[in-house]
């Protein structure tokens, strides 16, 4: 089983949803996150001073696959998020041990799904 | 204690009307009469004014609260410019055109810039010209900041503050003449006591043109056309502006009765306070009831469109109905408002916050609520020998005034539209108006969930 | 409609200079007096109400502030909605009650419903019906919505509205008339100038049988009965509806003397004023000493309490003490407060908010100083001789009223609770009553720590 | 002023008695002009004063909402108790020398403690000792409320309780009495009809001299130099605040006129309403303009602080300027106040509300405009025969007055340094104060992001 | 070591937390997160237009533990969240390699607890 | 290629951001947390009642880097984030099988920097 982690830009994750969805891959946990990287931050200026905002609003999505499940999700992902424009996000693919469902304790591939 | 109070009373007239006689007090007494009289009058205009005035932060509040976080700052600022723009332009042009002399045949009015004289007759019922102006000009921005909150989350801020001159300086003044000037439908006999017409009507079918021009937010429309809700983002300052628009009402509807001095204006200024609270009471709770009914959840956004649909549908007439017939006119404007929410939605136009069901569909049902309570003779002779409040007169001017605002409006913002000023780009609206059009954030430092 | 007033103002002025001399000039004079006097006793009072109901949006913010914020629309719907049914009901049936003519045995009064006349009769210290009304609607309101602070967290939205229909509509109306509509404790020379007792210790009574028999909010005390602080989540909100409390007061307790003119009326008007505002700074700044010194650190909600206590305390006996006796008044309210809240955390009763504490406890000390400070001679005799603010009389009333309030509501409270039609289930209550009954969040958008 | 017109009064009755034939008829006319101008003046005044408390909360959302959510308690707080600490202390001591008779030289007054009546002369423009109190306490607190904002973030809180006792207590009363007591200042012909010096300037002053005692906050300079935004975190809130104080400015300026009975104090009120309205606007457009021409986007905060700017300037003219000239006086406001930002910024002063260039800067040039559009003789004669308004007098207040701000608090900030009971930790401050200094969060269970 | 993320109902924390102290498991983080799962989200209305919620309040916590502590530790979470009801949650166990105390430089074993 | 996770507290992060640009790691990303560990909670009072805050605000610092790149990393983190008081937190190593630039679709080490 294999853990994906992706940082979109916030707009996008209606889109890359809508195409997890369409793969099949319906279960995910988001969470709000700052970003900083190749995408330089913006200036604001607040009654005439300026305001570097160099931590970009993100939004992260933790999604748990079997390991056969790992290439179309991340198609899926690519395919709601990209823009073409820096800032589009990555995606991150970690090796993931143990999968648990609490209500039932079922473990591994069936409970991931 | 009051009873205690009410004998004082009683007593201090008695000794008043024991001492004896002579001829100059006449004058004296007289003189003493017109200086109180002029000081209270004048005085409760002051206080109407300001009352009024305290219905702006209640708009600003309530159409803040009904609309998304990221658009906050935006609509704030919208709402502060249209009491300074309002300021301005009316006493520029507003209020010469709206009671100076017919000019046009009758079109408008004119009474040159500013406002004049500073100094007017002495004598109760007669308001300082500077008096006056400041009870009207409350009115006029109330008109303009209605349209904020139709418009609101993809308007452009430069747009808003064309459209509010515009309003302020033009459209609103003219419609104004047409009845408060004494122009063509006050000599028919069309009666609006404190502007369910000519303020609410007019800020409410303004508002709808600007909400057709723009076409609804990105998301309140599913693909398939079914209305999305698109939540408030701080219900809480809805709810406080609501407060205080019910608490400014006291002044927009009682002080329009212009004068306090002599026992048939002190009561009908507590008449119509009274009425006005009842119709609002009656307003918000149909409103909570119609949605329990329809949605099986009491909505408190709608129990609050209800009261503001209560306030503004005993608006026009306020002074001639009873105390039930105020009931019975909230209750209807309090079920008028849901379906009006819902009408909208049907037909796919997109009002954030509900201006037209509360200010233009209440708006011209207060006016019809003229023709069915009030007895129309109450209200005295127009011109034309008709009745005030007569069925003609009152159709007449619920037809025309917001025909007048929502056709002006309308080609405004076309207008507008076609040099593109008009809308935000999507990018913008998606990330918010506030950073895109100001470079601010309402709540800095607060984590919003970004996703929405 | 304004020119037409402009008209009537100067024919009047017309009328007094025209009048010829003799017998009817005194009346000249004398209906001067009456006619200036009747239209400023009236916008006094008119000022007065409106202020009050400027209170409405001050325990509304506070509420909401000092709660959760997944409870904020619950508790903003009950604030709203105790205001509208609050107006019905006591036009129904409250004010006929409060002030008619007694009934079973002078328990109650009966004056038919609704408020009957529009006019009056022209004299200063002459209310109109209809003003006289709304003055009275706007107090019954306060002491309605106490209770919403008392019961936040927990309590149906449903059992909220009924709650407040029967205490608009009977139990105030009740123990009000046995002092303000010339009942029996006003007879035994009870005083209570402005309704520390009538008003608030009602509404604070109330709230505490409410809250007993609610019980506590899940986590409110923890397993071994410790209690649990469950911060407010937006004090900005809070304090700001202090101030506007601490405003709203001036019409509460000045107004109250229900006139201005006459030298004794002006004189006493403006003294309470300033005794109502010199209380509220004492109660907040004893409150803030008492928990700074208890707790080693200034607590800004508790001085929010006291300021509130201290306005609590001073509304019953304002008008007859002095400035410095005001002071005292508020610092006793201000240490009383904390010590209150402190006793209900040990007997384990959960007010979110110390309703209790505040209007409740204070309220009876504000009865007690009447005793205490008030020169009795100074507010008169009583039917039976007896001087008002006498200490059997205002024992009395400081028994009887909260005990007319805490034993109606327990039954009714207990009745509801009986058809389990008083409180939600646990998990709605742990999610959030916005949600669970209004399917509605409060702050849309925001992330919030959904672990609190 | 106020004597010119407890002067005034007392003419006014006596030109009614002195009156011809048969002394008690002519009382009666005379009587009830006393009565009634007596109720009205009373009347205008408390209403004066209950608008000027409204500038509280005002103040109080104004100044939270530009500060981070990590202060809000503490500033909230601090808003809280200078109204508290403000009513005893003036009560106390402040008023007495600021109204009592001239010691040390004249350098102050001294009318012993408390109010000493309750009573008065019953005539037009004469005022209770109480009213009279009530409205010069809300002036007071409202110089006060000024400073919280310039040294928010940082400041402890018990320093603050200690300024805030410092400058009502002593400090404001006494460049009161220089003018306002009848001092120095007033007998050369110095003019603040409202106080733009004797109250903003006071308070932008002192608020400068703790800005400056204090230091910066920490982040608000880059290491080299720069200035750094450090956003509000509640701008909603800061706009009804700005709404709040508009409003209560209504009372502030018109009710600075102390009588509304008489042709000519009638007209005076109206039109001062008139013009601080139209001061406002202009005030508030320009400064938004300014800012947009400057950073090419339109900043609310910056508008905001402009209308304050225009009420500031206007508030020691506003009796003696056309409707034009207020417009002027506004637009100039509106542009003074950016740059008074900028120049702040320039100088590495950090004054997190703008309460120098705002109440400090256009308080002086409120009182300069009276030289520049003031018609000296509107004003009548000074003791030294000089006209009021002329630019000497005006010069001479203009630096008299900030300099005894700014120089007595920059003392007691120095001091209250020295024992570091000034400034908070930097730990303390990085955390926020909120949790430090109260253990108290304002928004408990929103998720802040915690690295602002 | 190992790093053990559970995705759990918001209101049941205050159990798991206790669970996991009585098996002297002291050290963990917490950060909201929106979930979406088997559990069917639910539908609003908001002034009578439907909201359709499909993204769910949920708790997330980060506890890395040595080897030997995974399974009382995922006892003590499944003891604390379970209702039986869907929504219950996840757990995922991932390998940790490394783990250091920043105030002391500690690492590993030593550091993790 | 590895994903360093550091907890540390929020006061520090402009520091540990300095640090980190210093030895050229430009990109991470940003989330809140609340922590509970050696450091203990504190008491607030709240109208005299009694608050135990065990959970302590902290930030999450998430850093995809090349091996290599790790031991700079966590240094730069450390001398950031270290005052010496209990509380200072804690930094995670785990290893990352894979990384995708979404913007490109790079892959691997040329995506992760
Ligand atoms: N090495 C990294 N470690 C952690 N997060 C990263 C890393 N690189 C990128 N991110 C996340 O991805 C987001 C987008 O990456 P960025 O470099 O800005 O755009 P692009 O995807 O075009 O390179 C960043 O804001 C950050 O949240
Ligand atoms: N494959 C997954 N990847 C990431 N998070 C998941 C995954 N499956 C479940 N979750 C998280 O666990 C939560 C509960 O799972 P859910 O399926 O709703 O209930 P149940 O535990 O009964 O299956 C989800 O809301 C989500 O946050
Ligand atoms: N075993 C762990 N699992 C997850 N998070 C941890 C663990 N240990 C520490 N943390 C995080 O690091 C933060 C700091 O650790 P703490 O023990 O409080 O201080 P110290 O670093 O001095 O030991 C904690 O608040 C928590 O967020």
């Amino acid at each position: 089983m294999k853990l994906i982690i992706a940082y979109i830009q916030p707009e996008k994750l209606t889109a890359v949803k809508q195409a997890l969805y369409e793969k099949d891959v319906f279960k995910m946990s988001v969470t709000n996150a700052l970003g900083c990287g190749q995408q330089k931050g913006y200036h604001e200026t607040y009654r005439g001073a300026d305001i570097e905002v160099n931590l970009l609003k993100k939004v992260r999505l933790d999604i748990a696959v079997n390991a056969d499940f790992v290439e179309t999700t991340i198609e899926a992902i690519i395919s709601g998020a990209r823009s073409g424009n820096i800032g589009d996000g990555k995606i991150f693919v970690q090796d993931l041990e143990q999968c648990i469902r609490i209500r039932t304790g079922e473990k591994g591939d069936e409970a991931i799904g | 204690m009051k009873k205690m109070m009410k004998i004082m009373g009683a007593l201090a007239l008695l000794v008043l009307l024991a001492s004896p006689v002579h001829a100059d007090e006449v004058v004296t007494a007289g003189s003493v009469a017109a200086e109180s009289g002029y000081a209270i009058d004048n005085l409760f205009l002051l206080l109407g004014a300001i009352l009024v005035i305290l219905m702006q932060p209640g708009f600003a509040m309530v159409e803040c609260g009904f609309n998304a976080a990221k658009n906050a700052v935006n609509i704030l600022f919208k709402n502060v410019m249209d009491l300074c723009i309002g300021c301005i332009l009316y006493f520029l042009f507003g209020y010469g055109i709206m009671y100076g002399d017919a000019i046009l045949g009758g079109f408008m009015g004119w009474g040159g810039m500013g406002i004049g004289a500073v100094g007017g007759d002495m004598a109760a019922g007669s308001l300082t010209p500077q008096c006056d102006f400041l009870f009207q000009v409350a009115f006029a921005a109330t008109a303009a900041t209605i349209v904020s909150g139709a418009v609101a989350g993809r308007l452009k801020f430069s747009a808003y503050l064309t459209y509010s001159a515009v309003l302020t300086g033009l459209v609103y003044p003219i419609s104004g003449f047409w009845k408060w000037g004494g122009g063509f439908l006050d000599q028919m006999g069309f009666y609006d006591f404190a502007g369910s017409g000519l303020v609410h009507a007019v800020g409410g079918f303004a508002g709808l043109a600007g909400a057709i021009v723009l076409g609804p937010r990105i998301g309140k429309f599913s693909a398939d056309g079914k209305p999305r809700g698109m939540p408030g983002h701080n219900l809480p300052l809805a709810a406080l502006g609501v407060f205080l628009l019910w608490i400014g009402w006291y002044g927009f509807n009682p002080a329009s009765q212009l004068a306090i001095v002599g026992k048939a204006n002190t009561e009908a200024v507590m008449l119509i306070a009274v009425n006005t609270t009842l119709a609002a009471a009656a307003g918000g709770i149909l409103a909570m009831l119609t949605t329990w009914f329809i949605h099986k959840k009491p909505d408190l956004t709608m129990a609050l469109n209800g009261i503001l649909a209560g306030l503004v549908g005993i608006t026009a007439n306020c002074d001639g109905v009873t105390n039930v017939e105020a009931l019975v006119i909230g209750i209807v404007a309090g079920i008028l408002v849901v379906l009006g929410v819902k009408l909208l939605d049907a037909i796919k136009v997109d009002d954030p916050v509900g201006a037209w069901p509360v200010h233009g569909l209440c708006g011209i049902w207060g006016l019809i609520a003229c023709a069915i309570f009030g007895d129309g003779s109450y209200w005295g002779e127009a011109a034309n020998g008709a009745l005030y409040g007569n069925w003609i007169a009152q159709i007449a001017g619920a037809v025309l005034v917001p025909l007048w605002a929502f056709g002006t409006m309308f080609v405004l913002f076309s207008i507008l539209k076609k040099f593109n000023a008009l809308r935000v780009s999507p990018e913008e609206e998606l990330r918010g108006l506030d950073i895109g059009e100001h470079g601010e954030e309402a709540y800095s430092g607060f984590q919003l969930w970004t996703i929405k």
